[in-house]
């Protein structure tokens, strides 16, 4: 397991070929997810995150889903992102899919709504805060029930 | 003295990421001496969606803080 | 919406370059997934498909998956595989996660099971032609009842 | 003549993965033909699991298809 934390833009297909690159005979399922800042009205987005602390905040959540594969990367990116970046890689490796599938929605839903991230949006209206919406975190209290 | 750390929305509203702060027993405590300096940030913090974290762990909303090095204040967080 | 049957043993990253490339700024969501042939006892695999039927067939199941994305891409091999090669690539581009992981699902769950493919194992005691298990079946059906 | 085509294990069992065969009125009357030249082979198209394609669109098991083309059968598919 990987955490990542990264002012830098980086490139989700150089970090898949990183990622499947260290051949394991075991592994039949990657399953990969990548969060874009998206177009519009949005000019910029900023992340800020609490170093040390959102490391470890992750790592504490991801170490039981990582236990279920063959490997689990996670990079996130701070600072300042523009539309048609990426924010947020997710990739997971396991012997068959469904444990693939499982981890990276798992993690997403956390990374969405209870990881120490805080994001701003910078329109031409200027800057606002976007806290989680209703939805996001029904969806991980659907996954914190089936969890247990 | 204790390192206070704002994040997101709370930073905008405490006017700064990071104050060195005078020790207090309680964060109820230290609630309301922020308050009292701001009211605005008194009254964002009282918010129960606020979460508190001391010396990088999470806490209570009414936790001691008796010689804790760092306390820090997280509105909703939202990543990826 | 792409489907590309190929006995040419492909990259999935490169392939994710290409899919990302064309920047959509209503994009905020990408999911892929990655069948790779596994190692230990199994030489090679061998896929076998029906010219033209099963490019419709799959195109015919993925158009109305296709609509609810921005755009959607499957690449398939045929042929002999090699462990460690990829065998499947699936990549759905949304506005959001949840449509985008959905879109992933269904389709791998398909291709497993009810796409006109045959799987033939090759290991040091011959080979075995491999037919789909009780629970890709059972996921399968599992999409359909929700699906509809 | 129609193109008889088989996949997966029923090719190993036709022994070939295409052959040209006089016309037959159905699928039941050209599975009994094959049966009698090749009695594994009809013991295997019997198997309920197995699925036909006439003209590159699926049938049901007793379709007829005088003037067909094309007559593929298919073994339980498995990609990915």
């Amino acid at each position: 397991m990987r955490i990542r934390i990264t002012p830098d833009r980086f490139s989700p297909e150089q970090i898949l070929a990183e990622f499947l690159g260290a051949y394991r005979e075991e592994a039949g399922a990657c399953a990969t997810f990548t969060g874009l800042c998206r177009g519009g009205a949005v000019r910029w987005l900023e992340l800020e995150h609490y170093p040390v602390f959102t490391e470890g905040r992750i790592a504490a959540f991801a170490r039981p889903i990582a236990d279920t594969l063959l490997d689990l990367l996670i990079v996130h990116r701070v600072g300042r992102v523009a539309p048609g970046e990426a924010i947020v890689f997710v990739a997971a490796l396991a012997s068959h899919r469904a444990e693939a599938f499982a981890a990276v929605e798992t993690l997403m839903d956390y990374l969405k709504t209870d990881a120490p991230f805080w994001k701003r949006e910078m329109t031409d209206l200027g800057s606002t805060w976007i806290e989680p919406t209703a939805l996001d975190i029904e969806r991980r209290t659907r996954h914190e029930e089936t969890n247990t | 003295m204790a390192r206070i750390l704002f994040f997101g929305r709370l930073r905008d509203i405490a006017g700064c990421a990071m104050m060195e702060y005078a020790a207090c027993a309680s964060l109820l405590e230290l609630r309301e001496a922020l308050a009292r300096e701001n009211p605005m940030l008194g009254e964002a913090l009282d918010d129960p969606s606020v979460r508190v974290a001391v010396d990088q762990a999470m806490v209570g909303r009414e936790a001691p803080i008796d010689g804790a090095a760092e306390i820090a204040f997280m509105p909703p967080l939202s990543g990826g």
